[in-house]
């Protein structure tokens, strides 16, 4: 009761932060179809920002911290989490829907990946009631964008090699370990890494006061693609559906006690949980496009993008949080 | 005007596989071609719309002026690759200057 | 290569009568279509240019590749709104591969 | 003469800011024909941001301040003005210009309507020369848009629904409410009246610092498309270019007398006669090409843009300034 | 559907010239034009790709659908430009309704 | 020894900031064909903003100043390099090189003329060594733009009408002296002259803290262009390779030791000396494609964004001061 009472209030106060409500304006706007759109390059400009603040200032922490054994194991988990749950994810799937061999492979390699953005909206989030986390986890958001995609093509085994185009797998393995975002997200890490405070003092005011500004505009812009996937697909089966809200929960279940195993804080905690529980809709999307032509897009751009994503990012991220507190406390 | 017929491939293709398609005109002979952005679209696989997540699913058109020879193997290249991959190509008759140059 | 011949429409119409525009094609019958932003133009009713102001001003272009009934279709209700509304359309015939698609 | 001399030198330091100055430096960049130019979707972005920020720091205000009966009063105010001028104005233009009734009407609607960047050029202008306003004038910014175009369509009556595409009113109906600066500006007005203080404190370096710098890139693209409209339209009547240079003083004087009447501040009483002076060039083109397609838009993009727009910004700010200071005080 | 034959020229030049095209087209009796912005392209001077640097070597695609008249004129003109200039023009026929339009 | 020393150490140093770091981290994301890119449209803003605040604040503290002698001679001197080194270079190139006249004489364009971005990475170089500099500079950046290009049309003489297209020239004459970056440079020095303190204290939130951020991200894309543009140009002849990598010490050497002379301080002459040994990647191709469409540009655009950019931005800024800091103290 008491921890309901918690989790409901902080839920609340989460719910009326400037970037969560932007993100509700967006969705609101594009239910009710209204024009309103962000530019495409500059929404990609602000999901460029937005990689090149987290991995910076997470590099920048790690260079203050230090190389901990930490680190290396919540790299570890983070790897296992990404690599593994696929499977699971696969199998579930498999059993409670329909959904051919490929596309549920597809869809498990989403949800094992990660999304920038609900990371973002967390960090905020524990910074906002003043919990502590460690600068290492950005690197930890890197590790996890890939192995689910290789996790997927395992699962489809023999049949991923559709047709003739075979030659594609060298775009393919560019596409996972090089794309844009997975590039700037480490490469910014580097850098913070390697200049530490003076770097920061150079950047301190590029990526601190906006950060927050940025983020309520590509929330908007999230809220605005959200429904219009939303729309675009008005018969996803029940089942998807309850496994797009229910799998989250699941997922961040493992990672509360995995991360409460090997003794991180409450604040790591809650990201590695937000990590698994979020589903990439960037990266993920465009792997499978090369990899797995077949699988359906509708569907698992819809998962990703229209319901896992609003419900972490609204429900989600305070539940995790009480979580993490619960377990860690 | 010295004008001589020429073949046009007009080539939509998903943006992840520009430079891979790209490659291939050369390969088969083809001497230039222009690249566009498509905004929006919709077909076989519901619509799309240009936007900063779900990477690599919009569409390109590649648009290549070039001699019935190279078009053909281009044509045959994309057939396999279209039954595959998303996108179509059409052929049609164009006239130009200088046919040396296609 | 087994080409057979279609019809391409090739549309261009202002930015705030795409999505009807759009929808009409898909109750007239043509199964797909690619959209591209235009930069600039000029026409009876003189020059424009893209830009943050004077919405919904600016030109898109529609590209579909379409079978004739649909095309046919499609023109007559586009005749009719142009003769309310800025654009045009024209129409050619190309060569595709798999012509179920259309 | 001290009044005048007051509003001269004030018209000159307000001439001598860096977002006129970068206003004129597009003017004269534009007949140049250099080929200077911000490209479209920042452009486009840009204004957004500016939206965004008059709504969220409005909102916050009106937070501050709660519900009180002016802000009832200046929105019946600016409700009233933006529906009821452009009667006036068609009327005067009929027996003024040959103007045909749909372009005349046309016209109308973008004068009752309002411009958000003037609107912002005088915020910074009040600002710069310490006058207080009421935040809820942003509300009241948004509440003018759309009248004025429902007023052009009551006027050109029956013959609106030209040809045979009424389905079309749908299309405007949304175009009029739910166009996308309308919905950021309101919604980021709402999102500031609910998070407060507490919204301000997380986006106060986004919405702040920035906003003269975004403004002067806005106005130096401004400036471009103004110049680049005069040049597009070489022939516009005297009597319309008239128009457009003397109903601004009208209807700023108007608002000016109704704003003093109702009790409003010298801050309030401005920026309403700004409102009403000013004409809209990118919501009102926007619907009119929808619902009065035979109007002629070279003629109200010319007016409203490449001579009001300049007109108002140079020397209208300062001189409704003066004006609501010699009313009120 | 009351079509008529007109001719359709897309033109290829670089962004340094296009309002040195576009007048032209005025001059020569073409009465419409619309713009688009290429991403990247190939051809005999290499490959490109749009970029904030290397100003005005991103190619633009002119499409203006005009009469045989104009079209003739304009290709005499664009001979003699292509000659000096990258880029390359090509002609098709295209049906258009409201032949007086072109 | 000594000195040698201490200009590693410095080149270190300079190596290690954020700005170079993510230069680097371009040039290596590009070399290994990620997808990363910053869309065209931004990336020509950032290019927009880095020119306001480069005018503005010179602008700003030539209002401090005042007009100096100094001024008119660091102007003179500026406007000679640029119009004069262009004869040198064209009869070096010539002689070490099979370069066609009219290809010699655009790469001697492009290396007369001057680069940004250089300018800007080598003042914050200044800035973060506490090495000071007038404001002026940037007017003497701004008119090293064109001389070159006079030069380049003189050198190539009748040849280079090529060609039916002499209309042109009118083209010609507005691409090189009113060509955007140009126009908003100098407009922006003109705006921060004319408005001095008042103007600084609104715009320096937006010109100043974000400008290191800004400089980053289009140091991204330019280490993202500088590689791209390495990898079609496989087969640089080697001779032009050697020119683009000492021609830019020779250039600085001249550059300094005239500085010296003339009686600048170590900072103006540093920058005297980097405007120098820039070659021109915007202005200059603009005006070569207009001017002298013969020319290869592989040729020229490989060599000046290429080779002699990261040259100098990674060992040329360190090395200049250094030398200037020797010349003057
Ligand atoms: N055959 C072609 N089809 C389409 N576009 C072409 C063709 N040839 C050249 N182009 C375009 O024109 C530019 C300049 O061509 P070029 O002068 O051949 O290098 C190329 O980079 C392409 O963008
Ligand atoms: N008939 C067509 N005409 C033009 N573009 C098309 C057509 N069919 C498909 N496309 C484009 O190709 C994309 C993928 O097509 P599809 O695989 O049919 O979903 C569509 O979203 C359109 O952008
Ligand atoms: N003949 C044409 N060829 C290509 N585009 C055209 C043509 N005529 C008109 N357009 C486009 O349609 C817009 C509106 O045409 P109009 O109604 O004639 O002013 C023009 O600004 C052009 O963008
Ligand atoms: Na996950
Ligand atoms: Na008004
Ligand atoms: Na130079």
């Amino acid at each position: 009761m008491d921890i309901f009472g918690s989790v409901g209030s902080a839920a609340a106060a989460n719910l009326l932060t400037p970037a969560i409500l932007f993100f509700v304006l967006g969705m609101v706007a594009g239910l009710l179809r209204s024009d309103l759109a962000i530019p495409e390059q500059v929404a990609k400009t602000l999901a460029l920002y937005l990689m090149l603040c987290i991995g910076f200032k997470g590099g920048v922490e790690a260079h203050r911290a230090g190389l901990s054994s930490e680190l290396l194991a919540s790299g570890a988990l983070g790897l296992a989490l990404s690599f593994l749950t696929p499977f699971a994810a696969f199998a579930l799937l498999r059993v409670i829907s329909k959904l051919d061999r490929t596309t549920a492979a597809a869809v498990a390699a989403h949800y094992g990946s990660v999304s920038v953005v609900t990371f973002a909206a967390a960090s905020e989030y524990l910074r906002g009631i003043g919990v502590e986390f460690s600068g290492h986890m950005a690197a930890v958001l890197a590790l996890m964008e890939t192995p689910a995609i290789l996790a997927a093509l395992l699962i489809v085994g023999g049949n991923a090699s559709q047709g003739a185009h075979n030659p594609r797998r060298g775009a393919l393995l560019r596409e996972v370990l090089l794309n844009g975002a997975a590039v700037l997200l480490v490469g910014s890490f580097v850098i913070g890494a390697i200049t530490g405070e003076r770097g920061y003092d150079r950047l301190e005011m590029f990526v601190n006061p906006l950060f927050q500004g940025v983020l309520c505009l590509f929330l908007l812009d999230m809220g605005l693609v959200a429904s219009r996937q939303l729309a675009m697909s008005p018969n996803l089966q029940f089942n998807l559906l309850a496994y797009a809200l229910t799998w989250p929960l699941l997922a961040a279940a493992i990672a509360t006690i995995a991360s409460a195993q090997i003794g991180l804080s409450a604040g790591d905690t809650t990201l590695m949980a937000v990590l698994a529980a979020s589903a990439s809709y960037i990266a993920a999307p465009a792997a499978m496009r090369i990899a797995l032509p077949r699988a359906d897009a509708g569907v698992y751009l819809s998962l990703s993008l229209a319901i896992t994503f609003p419900f972490n990012l609204l429900i989600g991220i305070p539940l995790y949080q009480a979580a993490a507190d619960f377990m860690v406390r | 005007m010295n004008l001589v017929t020429r073949k046009k491939l007009e080539i939509f293709v998903e943006a992840h596989a520009l430079s891979h398609v790209e490659r291939m005109l050369l390969n088969e002979g083809v001497k230039g071609w222009s690249v566009f952005d498509g905004v929006e679209g919709a077909g076989a696989h519901g619509a799309w719309r240009q936007s900063a997540v779900d990477g690599g699913g919009d569409m390109r058109l590649i648009i290549a002026v070039t001699n019935e020879p190279a078009a053909q193997k281009a044509l045959a290249w994309l057939k396999d690759y279209f039954s595959d991959y998303r996108g179509l190509v059409c052929l049609s008759d164009v006239q130009v200057l200088r046919p040396e140059r296609f």
